[in-house]
């Protein structure tokens, strides 16, 4: 009762955080339809100095700590990663009118992690005086890629699986040898107005696609991203470097307040993905409320083995749990669209940006903050 | 002394604008064009995570001058074949064009 | 396989580029395109209060592919008859295209 | 004597602030034909950025006080507002040479107001250390709304008179139903090669033009624009939020930098619309300089009633005077563009880009803040 | 009603924007459009400083409606003969073009 | 040896340097094919704010300095300009498979200045203590337009000689008369596929080519081009105007961060032009390795003696040292293109960006502060 009366009074005072307020009214603005608009360049180089931030002032403190400290938080990142795409796979993507490879895309979007929620996450623990070890943003890709590798591996078994059954269909109905009419495939649609040329070319590509997977160049596309490479440079900035002086004189300076510019632009954007949500079904709303909330305690339940067995920080307990909580919103999307090409945009990024990032800031923050202090308290 | 030529259009998601120059620049053509582009159609999936509450567009407009209808079907085919099942696009060609001056046509 | 079409481009002022593509929507085309242009008419009307100076083009071109040209037409006379009394634009059409690859013509 | 002597040395003083110098500089800069730029985006962002700065200073300023305090002030406002366009309509607009509905229209633009000139007045206010209520800068919309509404209800009166009176003169010759050659009417130019199917759309065109204006569409626009969105939720965020910290680290440190780089623009602004003034009546450039003073000295004289009744401050005054002398240049212009068709832009924005703002800039406040010293030294 | 035109398209480096601009406006065309555009050709010069990593286009694609195909092949003439020589670009003509509705034609 | 070891010794510290560092981050980025991107807007402004500052800085301390003193040093400035195109005529243009007018363009492009170079001297200057005059920063143009105009002006004549012997050998052959075939001349390549107008207008154009080099538009689109004018500008602002609270407030503060943003964005652009360099005369990479250093170290000597002779600092030396071996990447790729058109671009730039701008940032700077403080040590 105490821990609930305490949580829910330190969740209202977040409200008024400016973290949140400028989410909220981003969301309102975009509602009433306001001409505003941070223009795409400011938003790409807002998000540049966040994550260049994050990266600097891990790097610079990273220097002098023992990194084995680092080790069983990011196993537990790793593995927080794949067993969120792996519930995806057998809750989401088994409810009515939900189709698999959507169901593993929006999985994999979940798992994967976005660098502005875990920067409104370092914002409010600061807020609050919670200390996290200087390493903890570096979980970033211990978790980021491995949910969109086992995203995009479980979806080419699943599609190439489908395939192999439609073949011998197709194949047992004999219609390929007696007709040139194109035969729409799997979940395809037909298109017959199509020259015939093309229809060579598909059978070509349903060929190949039974080969394996190869997972190195996904991996290698993550990292290439733009949200991950900011991060990792900043990072190799801060350890091999000296930016302390341009750090303190603009990039720390400077991040609370591109910070709220950024939640503004998230704010309009859940609105204006809200359309795309509703085109496809329900079930992804609800995915997208609860998700985040379960994968953040998932990830807070093994932030605390750790917690116990190596002094892991409640911080970054807090920390490894906003990672899980969050969906990716800038590279993840377009690594999803080119790794699960047959995947429905619409659908993934629906859930995660109209739902599942307002969610994992204005609830999933909070809550684990608030466990924590209750956890310190207590 | 000007010549003949086929002009392909191909419209579609941002994100294959590589991928697309690539097969473009397989199929022999001598050069294109490409210029950024917003649309609607009945996809009309966007593609990226990108901001639409931003000022940009998220689709590409290619024009490829090809100096027969032929190779213009080719690469259209091509770029159907491994793309239009999953993005948006449309391409179309028309064919009345006379190139006057160029580098290497 | 392919299928003819006619082509209807309209040049004209930024400000009209919700207006213009509800005009194109509702005469039932199954799309278009459209990006950003500058240019130069008789007219040559900068509607915003959008600094000049900056590096912005202010108008839009559309291009919309119509099974007919009576589609074609019928647009351009909706989008001239509402706007082009008030506001810069041009309209024209090019009637020889051939819709190689598309998800819905 | 004195006054005057005491005026005109502030007046000089005033040229060397850099947010004066900043606007010279640009116009300069435009003159001899510079290569340099700032990108639209950036401006974008600037405003943005102002916009919201005044709207949370405001904002958080509101929450102790006493709004009651605002009511004369306001009402005052919006009598300026609708004042100014009525000014204009029985001037500028009887004018040889002078269409009337750009005469509207100009009207209408300068009495709607401009963000980047309040911006202005209130860096020199707070160099000149003279206090204002923390509400002034919410009287924006107060001003604003009411003279694009009266502005766009004018020129709908005036067009649908006209057309009355052609249509009378039409049925007189009865050409219409002799010919299916198109007539040219009213200020329309006239086209003859359009297609016959064009003449149906605009007669029918015509026949609706006759009903009443809808005033809510007008407001709502306005309230939608980027400009007054940004520091209505500037405002809200002020009152509803605790932003008080990334206000000081961010909004409010950054404020003077971004207004000397928006005056830089405004500066290149002007003389880049010159041309396009010079187009149009010579009148426009006399309305144009002359304006501004005018309509800042009546709203400075109802200040001062306000000041007397109601305790109102000077620097409350001087900020009332400033948005009547200021003309609309970010939302104003597409307003009155979609809500008078009719009216030539070139004619309000180049009265109000090239003249109008950097004269309400330039002469304006400091004159208002040196009448307002006057007065406080009396 | 309407009237017949040729569209003359030219594609070449943002730098030579406002030259050819101006040759347009001698030759006597009443107005042109543009448009920021990429590209590969043979040269493929990118004439600018500016950085290729950022996110800018450093061709214009410039399209003009000409009364008559004379008026297209003498700015195009014009164009080469000042440009080409040195500087990226191509160009070519569209003969069967209906302009539907403009200020000036 | 002293001075050699205490000089490596400086020369590693400075490799931690976070200017430094950003450089080398943006040329590994762009190597393994990150997304990253600094949105052009941005890149832009950046630029802007950097010439701003360092305009403004001068322009303030200028105000009260004895301008007499920059007398020498500017005519020094003006000297290295020209020098380091007669050197590159002279040396780059007479190796192998190197074309005179390109190698006179590169050489033009590396006589001008980069701002962007200059300001990174600045920051390591101040970060060394290094004392310099305010003025200095004003050096800038007086070697960036002689190299230009110089470089045009060699062209030119080369160009019109060469021109001259052509005609001379085609009047011998008298082909012109008998044929309308179109004649490969000079370094044009044959076009024969053109239209035979298009001959006629080629005949006219070397017709006049032949007339001398009109010197006056060449510095006014230099001074026009927008890293000039923003300099320009600061310095007439901080001149005329009372900035300095506009100064520390923002373009002082903001200077560091945006300079690493700055780095970063040279950094990726090398890597990225290597592939053009790639394309041409290996001589190029050799060139615009030497080069830099060379030239700087011509303009160190030049500059000792006005320390010499006027008491010049050691700080002014050094940046006179860096503007002589930093190569143009804003204003003068442009002015080259349009003022000896026949050149190579993929040369020039190429040579700069890839390989002279870091030679100049790495090597050249620390070299330059190296010698003046074992000077002052000595
Ligand atoms: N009828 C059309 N006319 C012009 N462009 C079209 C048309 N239909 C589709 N498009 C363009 O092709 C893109 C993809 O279309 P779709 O695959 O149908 O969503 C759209 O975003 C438009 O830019
Ligand atoms: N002859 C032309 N060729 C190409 N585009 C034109 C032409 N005339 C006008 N335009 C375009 O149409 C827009 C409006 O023209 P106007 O209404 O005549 O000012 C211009 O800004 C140009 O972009
Ligand atoms: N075959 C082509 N189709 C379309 N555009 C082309 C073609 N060839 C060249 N271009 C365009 O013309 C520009 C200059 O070509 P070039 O002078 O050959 O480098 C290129 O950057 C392209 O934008
Ligand atoms: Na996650
Ligand atoms: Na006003
Ligand atoms: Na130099």
């Amino acid at each position: 009762m105490d821990f609930l009366s305490g949580f829910l009074t330190r969740f209202l005072a977040q409200l008024q955080s400016p973290t949140l307020g400028f989410l909220i009214g981003g969301m309102v603005i975009a509602a009433v339809n306001s001409q505003l608009q941070i223009p795409d360049a400011i938003y790409k180089f807002v998000v540049f100095m966040l994550l260049m931030k994050v990266g600097l002032s891990g790097g610079i403190a990273i220097r002098g700590s023992n990194l084995t400290e680092m080790l069983l938080p990011a196993v537990f990142a790793l593995v927080t990663g794949i067993v969120i795409v792996f519930i995806g796979r057998y809750t989401l993507a088994k409810l009515p009118n939900v189709k698999t490879v959507d169901a593993i895309a929006t999985a994999g979007l979940f798992g994967a992690v976005s660098g502005s929620t875990m920067a409104a996450a370092l914002t409010l623990l600061e807020e609050q005086g919670m200390e996290y070890e200087a390493w903890a943003a570096a979980l970033y890709p211990f978790m980021d890629i491995p949910a969109l590798v086992s995203a995009i591996v479980l979806a080419s078994i699943y599609v190439s699986k489908q395939k192999h059954s439609d073949m011998a269909d197709e194949s047992l109905s004999k219609h390929e040898s007696l007709s040139k009419q194109p035969v729409a495939a799997g979940d395809y649609p037909s298109k017959p107005e199509y020259p015939t040329t093309r229809q060579e070319y598909l059978s070509q590509q349903r060929g190949s696609a039974n080969q394996g997977v190869e997972i190195w160049p996904i991996i290698k596309e993550s990292l290439q991203g733009s949200a991950l490479s900011a991060l990792l440079l900043g990072l190799a900035l801060g350890l091999l470097t000296r930016p302390e002086s341009v750090f303190q004189s603009f990039y720390e300076p400077l991040f609370r307040g591109l910070l709220s510019i950024l939640m503004l632009v998230m704010g309009m954007e859940a609105t204006a993905r809200l359309g795309e949500l509703r085109k496809v079904a329900q079930w992804y709303a609800v995915y997208a409320f609860i998700a985040p909330l379960l994968h953040g305690l998932i990830a807070f339940g093994l932030g605390m083995i750790a917690h116990v067995v190596t002094g892991f920080s409640l911080g970054g307990v807090v920390i490894l749990a906003v990672i899980a909580s969050s969906s990716s919103d800038i590279s993840g999307p377009p690594t999803l669209r080119a790794g699960i090409p047959s995947a429905n945009p619409s659908a993934y990024i629906g859930s995660s940006t109209a739902v599942g990032t307002p969610v994992a800031i204005a609830l999933g923050i909070p809550l684990y903050i608030g466990l924590a202090q209750a956890l310190m308290g207590g | 002394m000007t010549q003949k030529a086929s002009k392909l259009v191909i419209v579609t998601e941002k994100l294959l604008l590589k991928k697309i120059a690539k097969i473009i620049d397989e199929a022999g053509a001598t050069g294109y064009t490409v210029v950024d582009a917003g649309g609607k159609g009945s996809r009309n999936v966007r593609s990226s995570g990108q901001p639409s509450v931003g000022d940009t567009y998220s689709n590409v407009k290619f024009e490829v001058l090809t100096p027969n209808r032929d190779m213009a079907v080719k690469i259209a085919d091509e770029v159907a074949a491994q793309f239009f099942d999953d993005y948006s696009g449309i391409s179309y060609v028309c064919d009345v064009m006379e190139v006057l001056h160029a580098h290497s046509f």
